[in-house]
């Protein structure tokens, strides 16, 4: 019960912790880990589908499409 | 299965993209719609009177183990709603010919999953599957809405239209997780009984708030219809058309089935919420005409018209009366084709001219006889002049609201006709009549009229004498189909008694769940024609020529009046307009206010 | 922007007045912990006895809502396709694309050496996994989306690891759609297989084998292999999508 | 203590509607978006939690009288998760068409030259 609350309590400091992120470059990061606390939290109330689904696209597929796009979006900077 | 189908063609016309003709690809999706356009009449003609068809997929009818399995469960209403889509997706692919150079087959097969979608939303009695195809409707419109993917405010509007209606689906889930968490149940029929049996009902009301704040944001109900103007003024025009004549309407559609199916009998204080609900429409109403009057660009001028008439349409459904539900349905039978047919003219406009603004139109319409004929006859059929278009309904629904005490609404209705119409004729006469002196820009014009340079529409039309056929045929379809449909005797009397059907609680969930079914007691069929109906719809006729001239010649009317309404009418106008400042962030704040508001009446109503 | 803070105070009021209301509704909830199901309905029951399946997840999906599932699948596909009406080449970037040769500095992000050197080893591999989640979907947890994702991540690793070349070396676009478009037609397919010798419409209705074999619990496992097939080309589509729109970049951004 | 659970998911929705509604970049925005849509994975499984009720995996030795977590939540919060990434691609995908236009993704910016 205390890891369930613990996980719970950590999920809602995540979400927090995402929306507070303001530079996209680095919420991608907080996002991601984001994602793998949401997995933990689904494993520990025993739903490994979910789970499973949440860490290859919340922390792997998503964070990494959103990569791509970013790394479009830093390059006219560099470029100058 | 008509829900199948488009499915699977929109899968093959994928799959083949790389093969197929553009001939043969368009005649396959056109063949889908018509195909589907006949399983829908067929399952029309196939509900019996006042009953239902109940059908459970993979054989997990409730016998086994309780209602676990997904239904569809549908009546006349639902039925019918999705045969009009069918016809109005058709218009859509054969308007959408001109695309195909473009975009290839990808809209078609938007266009058909849209289709399968709305299709699917109206015949389920599930309400996780009705919001997989809630949400499967919007993902085919949003693929549609970034068409014009050049442009920065059809993008931007894009993505307003996405997150805003990303959060009524959150909104709906949340519902609906609260509600499957209480009554362990998804099938609407089975959540009813296990709610009325259900000591706490609290928390199914809270679901309800969430839920039905979803279902307001997809309707276009004013604090959440900002998405809505920005999208429907720079989609191309088969999204536009399948947007605003039943992409919206199904929020109200949904409300009213799941009102009907599970939550009515709940609310302690049924005035309360009915009288919210009818205010909520009034103000939509009111606010969307005015807006619509005052818009100078055509495609945002459809859309306030849209979302001055859902106004009346929500009053209708708010009312929660099986008359006021006739009414409704009767209007939307007849208003849908009209607005589409009003919004391919408007696209073939922009495909020859490549503007949107009435006043860099003027007078140049002249060029395009057939267009303004479509476009006269499509404003008389959803201005509804008596006794034409979306008169008969709209006579139902005032009935409708007198019945239940409500006499203001129809003072709003005449406000709202007349002045939408008035825009309609507006526009129609500067466009292709060029009537009235050539307007002046006004300052701060470009503001509005500048959102949508038109660049959605396909090219290729210019120098041409005339629209093409595949634009100009289902235009003129769509307006003489509202015109015959509102000719057909005795539709009103039928209207009434098929909603009674749907609003009757206990006979759907006897069909469903296959219990003795109830015989349900036919409504008595009055005469609808009544001097209420004639006399509201005449004088908002006679209104709106009025207004329409009087802003039209507006420098023959003396000079003391012109500058008192200008004085009356600015600061209100200007205020709105600011309101509809094109950022997301503004309208993610007014969905979670209106939210907030939506469940306060509800919560107001329930104790 | 003087109506910046009017409308943060606005925001705010808002955001308690629907705090209010979740939390009322939330409130109202069964404790925590304490979801029984409903008597008579035994979906565990019926999964091991009827079909012979042992995740239920996969039960639910692929054959008691197995509707919905096609939706979603839907739902996935046509995201796809709307990507790829957003992202397609517009009338007048045509030519500025390809013909500009990469500047410096926008190619892949470099890898190091030691990436270069796991990926060929690790990219199979997560494949092999992602087919492994993919076929025992009705048994252990896993299943078509997850495989999807998976196997889809995996291969855009390449990219990582090799850059845009070897990438679209191995992953034609074009191929995946049609790939994807017809995996989720298998799916209706199968569906209307059981409409066709008289069931309705997504009926179960293969010989649903021995619990616990590879090949068991009939059309729950087309279904779910179906569906990842489509999931995995589909996230294909989307990564090769975003990845040749870095490399389609016209003279545009640097001016 | 019994509540936290759905409190969490409260809160989660809530926070991501913060962001949104304060967001000064788009990318930023989109993120915030699916925080919002977790929220609904979160309430959905807990809702579907019981105490001392096992994964929905029947494999390997459990007692006969053994209970299971509600399956049919985890199958709605995984189609849950599909619409997310659909909806979540697409919005990417238009991000990047903005960026060419504009080069900026301040929802401010975008709109302040309207007139």
């Amino acid at each position: 019960m205390a890891l369930q609350l613990g996980s719970y309590i950590l999920v809602a400091i995540g979400a927090l912790m995402v929306v507070l992120t303001r530079r996209p470059e680095r919420q991608v990061l907080v996002y991601s880990l984001y994602g793998l606390l949401l997995s933990l939290l689904f494993l520990v109330i025993r739903a490994p589908d979910v789970a499973l689904s949440e860490l290859a696209v919340g922390s792997v597929a998503i964070p990494l499409a959103i990569l791509v796009t970013l790394s479009k979006m830093r390059d006219p900077e560099r470029l100058q | 299965m008509p829900v199948v189908a488009p499915f699977a063609m929109a899968a093959l016309l994928m799959c083949l993209s790389r093969v197929l003709d553009q001939r043969v690809s368009n005649a396959l999706a056109v063949a889908t719609a018509v195909g589907v356009i006949g399983v829908c009449a067929f399952l029309f003609v196939l509900v019996p009177d006042q009953g239902s068809i109940v059908y459970w997929f993979g054989g997990w009818s409730p016998e086994i183990q309780g209602a676990l399995g997904i239904d569809f469960a549908f009546d006349k209403i639902g039925a019918g709603l999705a045969l009009l889509t069918a016809v109005l997706a058709s218009f859509a692919l054969v308007y959408g010919f001109g695309y195909y150079q473009d975009a290839g087959p990808l809209l078609n097969v938007l266009v058909l999953v849209f289709l399968g979608g709305i299709t699917g939303m109206s015949l389920t009695g599930d309400v996780f599957n009705f919001f997989d195809f809630f949400e499967l409707t919007y993902i085919a419109m949003y693929g549609m809405s970034a068409y014009s993917a050049g442009d920065e405010h059809a993008l931007n509007a894009s993505i307003s239209f996405i997150i805003v209606s990303s959060l009524a689906c959150f909104l709906f889930l949340f519902g609906i997780t609260l509600l499957e968490a209480q009554t362990l149940r998804l099938n609407m029929a089975a959540i009813s009984v296990t709610l009325a049996q259900s000591p706490a009902r609290g928390l199914a009301i809270g679901a309800f708030a969430l839920m039905s704040a979803g279902f307001f944001i997809r309707a276009a109900v004013v604090p959440f219809h900002f998405w809505f103007v920005d999208a429907e003024g720079t989609a191309p025009t088969p999204l536009g058309l399948l947007l605003a004549a039943v992409g919206v309407e199904l929020g109200l559609y949904a409300f009213a089935r799941m009102y009907w199916a599970i939550f009515s009998g709940l609310f302690q204080h049924f005035a309360v919420l009915r009288a919210g609900l009818v205010g909520l429409g009034g103000i939509s109403s009111v606010i969307g005409s005015v807006m619509c009057l005052n818009a100078r660009n055509l495609k945002r001028l459809v859309a306030f018209f849209t979302v001055s008439h859902l106004g009346l349409f929500l009053v209708g459904v708010g009312l929660l009366s099986p008359l006021g539900l006739a009414g409704v349905s009767l209007y939307m039978l007849t208003y849908a084709p009209a607005v589409s047919s009003l919004l391919m003219c408007v696209g073939i406009l922009v495909a020859r001219f490549s503007s949107l603004s009435e006043v860099e139109l003027w007078g140049r319409g002249r060029a395009l006889p057939m267009t303004g004929a479509i476009f006269a006859i499509a404003s008389i059929a959803s201005i509804g002049v008596p006794p034409l278009g979306a008169y008969t309904g709209r006579a139902l629904l005032l009935r409708a609201s007198v019945e239940a005490g409500y006499q203001w609404i129809v003072a709003v209705s005449i406000l709202a006709s007349s002045l939408t119409g008035a825009a309609l004729i507006i526009a129609a006469g500067r466009v292709f009549l060029g009537l009235g002196p050539r307007p002046a820009r006004r300052a701060g014009e470009g503001h509005e009229a500048g959102r949508g340079k038109g660049q959605e529409e396909p090219r290729g039309l210019h120098g041409r004498r005339y629209a093409p056929w595949f634009m100009l045929l289902p235009a003129a379809a769509g307006a003489g189909l509202s015109i015959a449909v509102s000719l057909v005797p005795e539709l009103a009397a039928k209207a009434e008694a098929e909603a009674a059907r749907f609003a009757n609680r206990s006979a759907y969930l006897a069909n469903v769940l296959q219990a003795a079914e109830s015989v349900t007691p036919p409504t008595g069929q009055e005469d609808v024609v009544l001097p209420l109906g004639v006399w509201s719809g005449a004088l908002s006729t006679v209104l709106a020529v009025g207004i329409a001239l009087a802003v039209l010649y507006r420098g023959h009317l003396p000079s003391w009046l012109e500058r008192n309404v200008a004085a009356l009418w600015q600061p209100p106008l200007a205020w709105l307009e600011r309101l509809h400042s094109g950022r997301v962030d503004d309208y993610v704040t007014m969905v979670i206010v209106g939210t907030t508001l939506l469940g306060g009446m509800f919560f107001a109503a329930f104790r | 922007m003087s109506g910046a803070r009017l409308r943060h105070g606005f925001l705010l009021a808002g955001l308690v007045g629907l705090g209010l209301l979740l939390g009322w509704s939330l409130l109202n909830l069964h404790p925590y912990g304490e979801f029984h199901g409903p008597d008579e309905i035994r979906i565990e029951a019926i999964a091991l006895h009827e079909r012979h399946v042992t995740n239920l997840d996969a039960f639910v999906n692929f054959d008691l809502r197995a509707l919905d599932t096609l939706g979603e699948e839907f739902i996935f596909f046509t995201a796809i396709v709307g990507l790829s009406l957003v992202l397609r080449r517009l009338p007048g970037e045509a030519e500025e694309g390809k013909s500009l040769p990469l500047a410096a500095g926008r190619s892949a992000p470099e890898p190091d050496e030691l990436t270069r050197w796991i990926t060929p080893a690790y990219v199979p591999a997560l494949v092999v996994f992602g087919l492994y989640v993919l076929i025992h979907g009705h048994l252990t947890p896993g299943g078509g989306f997850q495989a999807g994702a998976i196997i889809g991540s995996a291969l855009a690793m390449i990219y990582v690891a090799f850059g845009y070349s070897a990438f679209s070396h191995t992953v034609d676009q074009e191929r995946t759609e049609v790939v994807e478009a017809a995996a989720a037609a298998c799916y209706i397919a199968t569906g209307l297989t059981a409409l066709a010798i008289g069931a309705s419409f997504l009926t179960n209705i293969l010989p649903v084998g021995e619990t616990g074999r590879l090949y068991s619990a009939g059309t729950i496992w087309i279904l779910n292999d179906v569906s990842g097939a489509a999931v995995s080309f589909g996230f294909l589509t989307m990564m090769a999508e975003f990845i040749s729109q870095t490399h389609h970049r016209g003279s545009g951004a640097g001016g | 203590m019994d509540k936290v659970p759905y409190l969490t998911a409260g809160w989660v929705f809530l926070a991501g509607l913060y962001g949104m509604a304060t967001s000064r970049n788009l990318v930023h925005q989109v993120m915030c978006l699916s925080v919002v849509q977790s929220a609904t994975y979160v309430l959905l499984l807990a809702s579907g939690y019981r105490e001392g009720g096992l994964a929905p995996i029947m494999i390997g030795a459990r007692p006969d009288n053994a209970t299971f977590v509600d399956p049919v939540v985890q199958a709605l919060a995984l189609t849950d998760i599909v619409v997310g990434a659909a909806v979540t691609a697409l919005l990417l995908a238009i991000i990047i068409r903005v960026w060419r236009v504009k080069h900026v993704l301040d929802p401010d910016a975008l709109t302040r030259d309207e007139s």
